[in-house]
C-alpha cells in the first residue's frame, strides 16, 4: 500500500452510468489485479474504493459508477486536478490457479478488474473466457477493451436490449478451469453455484479505511472473520460464507 | 524531557500524540507504513472478555467531515489479545501501550481488567463506558454517574496500573459523569467516545447501518470534544486525555489548552494513515508559531 | 396539494422547507435576493420580553464543516416584533411564520408567547427550550424533562396557537424530553437546536467566543440531528420540525424519511444566501431520482 | 450584494504576509470604496470577509494577510481557479463628507481600502493624503499603487525601520478636512481622537454571514446596536461607542 498524489489525465463518460478514470502517478504499490485503490475526493471524509481496472508503472484505470454523491462529484473533476490515493490496496486476484482456460464473469463495474486479469491471463498463455452482465444495453462498458486483448466476450442483460437475454450464468455454458467473478453478490452466488470448478470471488463493502485497521468491512468465512480490504476482497470460492 | 514530552499518570510520553482505540488495530497496519515507535503510545482495540464478531455490515457511513461506525466491538477477546496479540505487538512498538477494555457487565470490566493489568506492555487500562450495561436496562454504563463510578471502581479495585475512563459525550452533565469515575479511583479519563448519530440511504429508503444508528467522530465533532476536555479538566484533578475530530498539530495545541494532557487521534488515521507521524513532525515549528517552549507548559493555558 | 406540500399542525405548507431560527433575521436581507414567499414558512429571530443585546463579540467562531454562535439571543423584545418588524415582514412575505420565542423564566415564556398569539401573520409558536432557567438553577429548560414540561404547559394555557417544543440535543435522553413536552400538550417538536460547543484562538490562547462556549451547528451536526428525530419521531404522536445540518434536497428527504414533517435550514443560509431557494427547486428532480411521487408519503418511511 | 463565481487572475504574495488577489467576475454590485467580498474557502465552512481593495466592472482587487488557516489556504490557490465570492457587501465609505483635503489613515490590511477610496477621491478633485502604518519594514504594501495615482504616502513603522517610527498619529500633523480611516481599533481610536474633523471608521468583525442575517458581528453604537457587516463596516466617527 502507497499513499500517493494521482494526476487525473482522463475523466471520461463511458454512458451515462459509468466513466473511465486515468491516473498518472506512481502505481508500483499495486501487485495483482483484482486489488483495488481508494480516493480522497474534495469535500468527502471516507476515501472511494475503485478495482484497478488496468495499470503500467505510471498509470492506473479505474472504470466508476455514478452510484451516489462521491461519484457523482468525481464525474466533474477536470483532468490536471491532483488527487489524494491509496493505492495497492487489497489482496488481488491469485494467477498460479487459473488453469488454461479460466473464465471470467463480471456484473456491472465488476467488469472492470476482469480486464486486467484478462491481459495478465493472456501474457501467461492461458486461454480466459469471458463473461459481462449487465442490466441493459445502454450500461454495457468494456466490450470494447476485451475485443482489443483478442477476447471476445459473451455478453448478457436482463432486459435482453443486448447480447443474451438474463443473467450472467445464462450463458455459463462455457467448460472452464477456473472462475474469477467479480459484481453483485447474487450474481457471484449464481456463478459459483453454477460452477463445478474453484474459483475466486471479489466482494463489496462499505469500508472505513480500506487498509485493514477498522473493522469496518468484516465478513465471516470459513476460516473465521476477515477483513474484505485487507484480508480481501478477493476470496476463494471454498472460504466463503453465503449468508442466509 | 523533549519539548514534546509529557507525563500521563505518571509515564512519560516523548510526545502527545497517540492513535485511539479502533482506529489503529494493534498497530501492524501502520508499523508497515511507518515506524510507529515515534507515537506517544498507542490504545489498541477494544477488547472483552469473550471473542466477538461485533455486529453485522455494513458498519461504516459517512457524515459531513465525519463518519459513523458501529463496527460493535470486533475483538478476538482477552486471553488471545495477551497470547496472539501482545507478543506481536511488542516486535513494532516498545513503548507501553493503553489497552482499551469493554464490557457489558460490572464483572466483565473487572475481569479483563485484572487480565490486561499483568501484561508487561500495558501501561494504561483505558476503559471505555460506553458499552450498553446489560444488567442495567441497556443504557450505556457511561450515561449515569452511578453505574460509570461502579465500573470505575471495580476495575480500579483489581488494577495496578493506571486507570483511565473513557466517557461517552451522549450525557446532559459530562462533568457529572466525571467527578464520579474521580471519585470512584480513576487515574486519568479519556474524552470523547464516539456521538450517537444515524444515516439513512436514500435508494433503499433504510438506515444505512444495519446496527441502525452508530457513532459520529471525525473534525465534525472537535468543538464539541473540546467543549467537554475544557468543562471537565476545570472540574477534576486527574489528567484528561482530549480526543475527538483531532486531524493537525494545531488541533493537539488547542485540546492541551483546552486541558488535555495528551492526545487521541481516531477516525482521521482511517482517512490517512500517516496523519499521526505527520502531526509529530509538524508539532515542532506549530510551536515556533506560537512561541511555545515545551508543550507540556500550555496544558490547561486557555483557562487563564 | 401540490407533490412538495406537507401539513404541519394542520396549516399546510407549500414545500417542508424553512429557515431556521436566527439564520434568517425576520426574512429581509434574504427578500433582497429572492422572492421568499417561495419557502414552506419561516422561522423569525427567538423573541424574548425585554430587548436584548444580546453577548458581547466575538459571538462566532468556526467548526469543521460548521460553525458556533453565541449570539445571545439579540432582539429588540417582543413589543417591537409586534409592532415593527411583524408589519415590515408582511409586505415581504405572505404566508404564516413561525414565532420563535425564548425565556429565562417559565412566565417570561408564557407572556411572550401570549402576545405573538394574537397575531395574524403567525401560523405556530416554537418554543426554545435551550435556555438558562434563571429560576431553576442555570441549568437549561431543555436539558430536564420537568422543567420542559412546565414551560410547554405554560404556553399551551396560553396559546391559541399550535406549539412546537424547540428541544436541545445536548441531553443523554431526548426521548424523554419529547414526551414529557407531548405529554404536556405540545402539537409538535422542532430538533435539534445547537450542540454546546468550544474553539481556543491559538494566537490569545483563550476562547474564540466571548461567552466562551457557543452552539454548534451545520452540516456536522446532521447525522446526530437525524438520530435524535429517528428517535423522537418513533416515540411520540405529534410531528416533528427535523433540522440540523441540512443543506441539500437530498438532507431534505433523508430528514422527511427519518420521521420529519417538515425540514428547517439554519446556518447554511449563512453561508449560501440561496440555499432555501436552491433546494425547494431541486426537490422535484431528487424526488424523481429516488421514485418519491409525493413527498409527504415518505415522511418517517425509514421506520419500516 | 450579488452571489457569483469569480475566477482568480492573480495571486501575488507582496510580502512575507500580505498578498494581492485579483478576482474576475461580475462586480456591478460593488457600489463605493470600503464595501467588502466574503470569499468562501475549499474545506472552510465560513466565508472570509475582505475589503475591496479597488475594482472596476470586470474584476476585483483584495489584498489579504495571512491571518490563519483561510487565509494560509488562500495563499496556496491557482490562478484560473473559481472561487464563491459575496461582494457589494456593507455600505462603504461616504465620499460627499470628504472636504477638499481628507486624510486618509491606514493600518496594515486596513490600508487595502483606502486605495480604491483615494483613487475616487481623486477623481472627484479631492486631495487626499494618506497615512499608513506597518510594524516593521518587511510589512510595509500599497506605497507603489499610491504612488502610481500620484499620491506619496506617509509611511510609520512601529520600529523605525522605514518612513517615520511609531504609530500613525506620530505623523498626524497634516491639516484636513475630514479622514477615513481602517485598521486596528486601538488605531482607529488614536486617529478618531487625534483629529478634530469629523471622520469615518471601518470596523472588523468576526462574521457568520457577512449581509445582516446573523447577528453575530453587532457593535454597539450611540443609535444602539448595529450589524457591523450591513450597516458598517463603516461607521461615523460620532456613531462609535468605544469599549472601556
Ligand atoms: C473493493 C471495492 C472495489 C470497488 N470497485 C468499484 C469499481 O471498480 N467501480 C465502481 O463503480 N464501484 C466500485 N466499488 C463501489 C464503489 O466504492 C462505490 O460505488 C462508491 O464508493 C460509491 O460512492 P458514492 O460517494 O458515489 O456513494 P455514497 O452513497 O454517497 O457514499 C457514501 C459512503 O458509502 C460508501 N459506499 C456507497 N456505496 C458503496 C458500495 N457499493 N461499495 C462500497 N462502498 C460504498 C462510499 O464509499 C462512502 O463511504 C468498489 C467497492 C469496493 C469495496
Ligand atoms: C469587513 C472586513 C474587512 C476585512 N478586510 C480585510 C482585508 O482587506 N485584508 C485582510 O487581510 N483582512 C481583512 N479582514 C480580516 C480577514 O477577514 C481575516 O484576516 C480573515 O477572515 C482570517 O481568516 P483565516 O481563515 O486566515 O483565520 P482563522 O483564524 O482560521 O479564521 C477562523 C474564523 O475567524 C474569522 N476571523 C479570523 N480573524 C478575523 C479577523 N481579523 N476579522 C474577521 N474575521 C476573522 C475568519 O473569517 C473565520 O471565520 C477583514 C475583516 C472584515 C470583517
Ligand atoms: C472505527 C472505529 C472503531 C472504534 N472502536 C473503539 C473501541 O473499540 N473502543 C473505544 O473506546 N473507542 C472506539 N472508537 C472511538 C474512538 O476511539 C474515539 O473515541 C472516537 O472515534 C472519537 O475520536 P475521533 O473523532 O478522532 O475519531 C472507535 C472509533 C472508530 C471510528
Ligand atoms: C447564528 C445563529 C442564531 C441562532 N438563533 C436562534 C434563536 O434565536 N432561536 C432558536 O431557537 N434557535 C436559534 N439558532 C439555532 C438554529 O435555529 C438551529 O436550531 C441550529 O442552528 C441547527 O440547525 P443548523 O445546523 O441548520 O444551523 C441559531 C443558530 C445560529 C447559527
Ligand atoms: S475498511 Fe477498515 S478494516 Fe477494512
Ligand atoms: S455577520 Fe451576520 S449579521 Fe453581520
Amino acid at each position: 500500500m502507497k499513499q500517493g498524489l494521482f494526476t487525473i489525465v482522463e475523466n471520461t463518460p463511458l454512458n451515462a452510468r459509468y466513466a473511465r478514470l486515468v491516473l498518472a502517478g506512481d502505481g508500483s504499490a499495486i501487485t495483482a489485479p483484482g486489488q483495488f485503490a481508494s480516493l480522497s475526493l474534495p469535500g468527502f471524509f471516507l476515501r472511494r474504493p475503485f478495482s484497478v481496472c488496468d495499470w503500467d508503472a505510471e498509470a492506473m484505470t479505474l472504470v466508476y459508477e455514478s452510484a451516489g454523491r462521491g461519484t457523482a462529484l468525481l464525474r466533474s473533476l477536470p483532468e490536471g486536478m491532483a488527487l489524494d490515493v491509496l493505492s495497492g490496496l487489497g489482496n488481488g486476484f491469485d494467477l498460479s490457479r487459473a488453469g488454461d482456460e479460466p473464465l471470467l464473469v463480471g456484473g456491472g463495474s465488476g467488469a472492470s478488474p476482469l480486464l486486467g486479469l484478462c491481459r495478465r491471463l493472456l501474457s501467461e498463455g492461458k486461454r480466459p473466457r469471458v463473461i459481462l452482465g449487465f442490466g441493459t444495453r445502454e450500461d454495457v462498458i468494456l466490450t470494447g477493451d476485451f475485443l482489443a486483448l483478442g477476447v471476445s466476450p459473451t455478453v448478457t442483460t436482463e432486459d435482453g436490449s443486448f447480447g443474451i437475454r438474463g443473467f450472467v450464468t445464462a450463458a455459463m455454458e462455457l467448460p472452464h478451469s477456473f472462475f474469477y467473478t467479480c459484481g453483485p453478490e447474487a450474481m457471484m452466488r449464481a456463478v459459483a453455484r453454477r460452477s463445478p470448478t474453484g474459483g475466486q470471488l471479489s466482494f463489496d463493502a462499505r469500508m472505513g479505511c480500506g487498509f485493514g485497521a477498522c473493522m469496518g468491512c468484516t465478513r465471516m468465512t470459513v476460516d473465521g472473520p476477515k477483513r474484505v480490504c485487507k484480508d480481501g476482497p478477493v476470496f476463494d470460492k471454498e472460504a466463503i460464507v453465503w449468508d442466509d | 524531557m523533549g519539548r514534546l514530552s509529557v507525563s500521563l499518570c505518571g509515564i512519560e510520553l516523548d510526545n502527545p500524540v497517540i492513535p485511539a482505540s479502533g482506529t489503529f488495530g494493534y498497530g501492524h497496519e501502520f508499523a508497515a507504513l511507518y515506524d510507529i515507535n515515534c507515537l506517544g503510545s498507542f490504545s489498541f482495540k477494544g477488547t472483552t472478555l469473550q471473542p466477538r464478531f461485533g455486529n453485522p455490515v455494513p458498519r461504516i457511513a459517512e457524515g459531513n467531515a465525519g463518519m459513523l461506525n458501529a463496527v460493535g466491538l470486533q475483538n478476538p477477546g482477552v486471553d488471545a489479545v495477551i497470547s496472539r496479540e501482545l507478543p506481536k505487538l511488542r516486535e513494532v512498538f516498545h513503548k507501553p501501550v493503553i489497552a482499551n477494555v469493554s464490557g457489558f457487565s460490572v464483572d466483565e470490566y473487572a475481569q479483563v481488567c485484572a487480565k490486561l493489568d499483568g501484561e508487561e506492555q500495558v501501561g494504561w487500562l483505558e476503559v471505555n463506558i460506553s458499552c450498553p450495561n446489560v444488567h442495567g436496562g441497556g443504557m450505556s454504563f457511561g450515561t449515569d454517574p452511578k453505574s460509570a463510578a461502579e465500573v470505575t471502581r471495580a476495575v480500579r479495585a483489581v488494577a495496578k496500573k493506571p486507570v483511565l475512563v473513557k466517557l461517552s459525550p451522549n450525557v446532559t452533565d459530562i462533568v457529572a459523569i466525571a467527578k464520579a469515575c474521580e471519585d470512584a479511583g480513576a487515574d486519568g479519563l479519556s474524552l470523547i467516545n464516539t456521538v450517537m448519530a444515524l444515516r439513512i440511504d436514500l435508494k433503499t429508503r433504510r438506515p444505512v447501518l444495519a446496527n441502525v444508528t452508530g457513532g459520529l467522530s471525525g473534525p465534525a465533532v472537535f468543538p464539541l470534544a473540546l467543549r467537554m476536555v475544557w468543562q471537565v479538566s476545570q472540574a477534576v484533578k486527574i489528567p484528561v486525555v482530549g480526543l475527538g475530530g483531532v486531524s493537525s498539530a494545531e488541533d493537539v495545541i488547542e485540546m492541551l489548552l483546552a486541558g488535555a494532557t495528551a492526545v487521541q487521534v481516531g477516525a482521521v488515521n482511517l482517512k490517512n494513515p500517516f496523519v499521526c507521524k505527520e502531526i509529530i513532525e509538524k508539532l515542532p515549528a506549530v510551536m515556533d508559531r506560537y512561541g511555545i517552549e515545551n508543550i507540556q507548559d500550555i496544558i490547561g493555558g486557555a483557562h487563564g
